[in-house]
């Protein structure tokens, strides 16, 4: 009767990890999505706990080791997820990640234990299927681990950019090691397959390591999303050892929603999976290598000019690029809205969907310092509305506002739908010098006779642009 | 080879399960818009949280005299719901974010 | 009840693969242009032909001394035919009109 | 091994289904899905033939007998599909809806024989889920079989739309007669359950009779498509039946997509599943009796001068509906597009989604008269194009040019979105009368100041203006 109630409970959360997936990918409804699929989770686990019957109808035991890693886990991680700030949050989530991969890798090394003492120590009469699973479970929970810890490292600062010539080429033999020793495992059952378990262990971990190192620290959103789906197909793993659905369905939609993801933030910075895990251009160390090529003059505006400017501008349009972020100057931005609507100035967001360094990265800045949802417009929307603006002030954004992107089919954004700020009667550039973003090329916008460039730090000069505005 | 054409046979069900949700798992996000990438990758990384059941049956069934399982299933226990709970929070904190002014 | 309960536990694998399907086939549709209702229809006529299999196999079990069940099998054989054939035939030539200038 | 790689091809097969409905649902890939889905059906069939094993082991016989069935159906299938008209095709689609649910049943009626002779005609022991599936199998095919022939009966005009006041509480309490027998015969296996199963059958099938009978022609379509996925789910009862993952698959997926095509077709017309089943409105029978409740003037408009005005228009705009697929007229059409052409005016076509009694209607008829694909403007494009547009001619169309669909909220059609041809300069109407169309309800276009109607057949308005036009 209980394995009865729990198969159905079992069901029944496979779907909320669906629907609440399905509602995740709507703004509206994903707040409800995430809390419909941890109220099924929730379930699964209690059910789970209580419920489940091994082979041999043995309930579960240990139930003070149980509840104690869940009180840890739980305690722990919700402190983690409340205290991490806004801007961390990506490396939450690959911290996160992590765990769930060395979860896996655990519950492998565990299940090779078993296995190997079933069978007295000698593998001749192993269950193949079962031994490719473990394998495989400890070599994709290994990898998600490691890896993630690498990128955690990065997004945070911790752990620098490394790379050498070669790289891509020693990843390449390690992983195929990896996966040979992994075959002939299957295949030889050797006798000494203790040894090799541990081994192949130690080689997933490094493969990990070597696999995310090179990789740029802005590319990291792309990699910790690969990863995650890496920990879907590890959990998906348990669910074939277990004969487990929910571990099934949940892991195999993780896996798959996640690559279609990883593909579709690629597809938002106008590049290929491959040319990002291969990391062709992304590290911010290249940044300063490609500059100033073409030369050309510019015009500086200085800061009262500009305040200027923009207060007696009947609509005036911000755009945030990664540069803001940096600075942490999206509540002076915020102020300076508010000024320059006081004066009776139109002021709206022009948000580009790759601005920054993760999707939703200017949305959620711009949330934290309370700008109100409708003055954010979306890239089609603010399009639409440049030819009717007076001043577009861009801070610290860069590519996202490259014509090249539209006119150079040798750029590297080439292709990538940008903000046309050029449409408007006069654009506002501030950044601290005349270096190039993330994609590390030159901007042909700076050098246009309606641009003026306002350089120096963006909170510094948003901070100067307030104390003069208020001064007019 | 005839082993696992065997297996998958045995296993023709889970196949198919899995199968079948691959193109779910596909299909579900197809239309996300680009600002709820973040959010849905954290979503994502709280859902193979699932991880976390295999872990609780491990250290369910340890027998109580095998300490290295014991403790390897115990911190399975503890980094499986770190993943789970921390995931299901951070996410509702973005998207907390996202709709505060709505 | 408890039949039921027990059934859903022992077709537990089918029962998800029925759920699963039904997302899919939720899923995959949903983006239809309504030009193409008619074909879509059409052509998900002619996938439900796969009943066919199913008659196949009552016709291959029936015994040749059992008339009726082979009388019947014999028509459903071709019933489900005519379903099979004639739909993906006919949602052929429609979908060739749609295309044929293009 | 048969049996091993009967299950690989069994899965194959769904995912040929899968992805072949996927590709079906856009234009660009829909034949090629079409023909995915038709090569995965062909393999799982075959391999059925010759690698199904019973339970007990043993291959299928009565070979001769599959093949003489697989070749008439087949034969018959191609010829019947390749001979039927074009404008015939839903009623074809319809039939051969009918012949799966009757298969259906079919099963279900020997595989019940073979249930009763195994249990020796005492049902006592008769394993209770197998005969619930066998009885759903048994009801939904019914219904779907004698439905679809009163579907197909009814759009080639050979069965009149027949309802009596309380239709529908008779037809609420026969599907609760039919429920509420078979849960009976589950629940209580009664010894001369072989009776109440032939009762059953009879019950069912006269149920599909009443559900369609007085439902209006022109929601045939919507009909079959509903039709269509309950005998989906009739084929999935067979997958439960035999633990074929192919049938379970192949059903459940026309059952879910069926559904939702069902709900789409209702929403594309702006009613409800309920509203159409219900058939509220939507008889052809009724069209009449709303008709002229305004007044009003309306300007009338002959053959020679309506010639004359398209003859000096820069463009003309025609918007084909439903009349001109009654008058035949579309070769006609074709024609006069041509000759306009000849003289330099630019001709295009205005459909609209729902114009005509089936989906896509107006594409397959102009098609078939060789109308190039690209004259062909769906809504939205051919809305922005009225505005610079001289002459509209409507042909047979009346509710999909109805304003009151934009201005009246307690019109039947509120919400649709229509083809706004006021907003060109000249409109000509040709229609037989005053009547109203399909939802029956008056035009307020046709007293529009800019309107003009031209009364009449349009084949025969068509070969007028035609000839006029030669001879100016
Ligand atoms: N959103 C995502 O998911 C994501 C993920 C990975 C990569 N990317 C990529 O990131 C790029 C985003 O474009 P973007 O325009 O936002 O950024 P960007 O092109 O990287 O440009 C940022 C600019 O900000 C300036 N800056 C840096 N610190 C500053 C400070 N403290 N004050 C003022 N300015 C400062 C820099 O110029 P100075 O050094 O001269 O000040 C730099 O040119 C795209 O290429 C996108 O493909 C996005
Ligand atoms: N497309 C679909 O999938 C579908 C399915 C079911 C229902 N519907 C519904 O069908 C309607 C379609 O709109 P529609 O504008 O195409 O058609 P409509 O509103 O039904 O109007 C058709 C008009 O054609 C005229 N007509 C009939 N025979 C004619 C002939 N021989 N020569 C010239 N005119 C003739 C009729 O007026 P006279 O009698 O005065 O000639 C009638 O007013 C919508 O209400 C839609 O919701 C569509």
């Amino acid at each position: 009767m209980e394995a009865h109630i729990l198969t159905i409970i079992y069901l029944l959360a496979s779907i909320t990890f669906i629907t609440g997936l399905k509602m995740l990918s709507n703004p509206a409804t994903a707040r409800n999505g995430n809390l419909t699929a941890a109220a099924g989770m929730g379930l699964a686990i209690f059910a789970t706990i209580f419920l489940y019957e091994g082979s041999d109808g043995k309930p579960l035991g240990n139930y003070e080791w149980i509840f104690g890693g869940l009180l840890i886990g739980a305690v722990v991680g919700t402190l983690a997820a409340k205290k991490v700030k806004m801007t961390a949050m990506p490396e939450m989530v690959s911290l996160f990640n992590g765990m769930g991969g060395a979860c896996a890798a655990l519950i492998s090394i565990v299940e090779f234990d078993h296995l190997w003492h079933a069978e007295g120590g000698d593998p001749v009469f192993m269950d193949r299927m079962k031994l490719l699973i473990i394998l495989l479970g400890l070599i994709i929970g290994s990898v998600s681990f490691s890896g993630s810890m690498i990128a955690w490292g990065k997004l945070n600062g911790k752990v620098k950019d490394f790379a050498f010539k070669g790289q891509q080429v020693v990843n390449n033999i390690s992983i195929l090691l990896v996966a040979g020793l992994a075959t002939w495992m299957v295949v030889g059952l050797p006798g000494d397959m203790y040894w090799y378990f541990h081994l192949l262990l130690l080689l997933a971990l490094l493969y990990g390591v070597s696999f995310v190192m090179p990789i740029g620290g802005a590319d990291m959103p792309v990699v910790i999303s690969l990863l995650n789906s890496f920990t879907g197909v590890a959990a998906a793993c348990g669910g074939f050892l277990y004969d487990n659905q929910v571990m099934l369905t949940g892991g195999i939609l993780v896996g798959a929603a996640g690559t279609l993801l990883t593909i579709l933030m690629c597809k938002a910075m106008n590049r290929s999976l491959l040319n990002v895990l291969i990391g062709s251009f992304g590290g911010g160390a290249k940044a300063g290598a490609v500059q100033s090529t073409t030369g050309g003059t510019y015009k500086e505006i200085n800061v009262s000019d500009a305040a200027m400017v923009m207060a007696y501008a009947n609509k005036v349009m911000i755009v945030p690029g990664y540069g803001l972020a940096v600075a942490q100057a999206q509540h002076v931005c915020h102020e300076l809205e508010k000024t320059l609507e006081a004066r009776g100035v139109e002021v709206k967001y022009a948000i580009h969907p790759v601005a920054g360094r993760m999707p939703g990265h200017m949305n959620v800045l711009l949330a934290e310092s309370d700008v109100s949802y409708d003055k954010l417009l979306e890239m089609e929307q603010a399009n639409d509305e440049f030819k009717t603006t007076d001043v577009v002030l861009v801070l610290g954004a860069n590519d996202v506002v490259n014509p090249a992107a539209k006119t150079d089919p040798a750029s590297p954004i080439y292709g990538m739908p940008i903000l046309e700020v050029e449409e408007a009667k006069t654009v506002i550039v501030n950044k601290r010098s005349m270096k190039p973003g993330y994609a590390g090329i030159e901007n042909q916008l700076f050098f246009q006779p309606r641009t003026s460039m306002l350089f120096g730090d963006a909170k510094k000069a948003l901070q100067d642009l307030l104390s003069e505005l208020k001064s007019i | 080879m005839s082993q696992l054409l065997q297996w998958i046979s045995a296993h023709q069900q889970m196949v198919f399960i899995v199968v079948l949700m691959i193109f779910v798992g596909i299909e579900v996000i197809g239309r996300v818009p680009s600002v709820l990438h973040t959010p849905l990758m954290s979503g994502a990384n709280a859902i193979h949280g699932v991880v976390i059941i295999g872990a609780i049956i491990v250290m369910g069934q340890a027998s109580s005299d095998n300490i290295p399982a014991l403790v390897l299933g115990f911190l399975a226990v503890v980094l499986g719901t770190l993943n789970v709970v921390g995931g299901f929070v951070v996410t509702d904190r973005m998207l907390e974010m996202f709709r505060k002014k709505k």
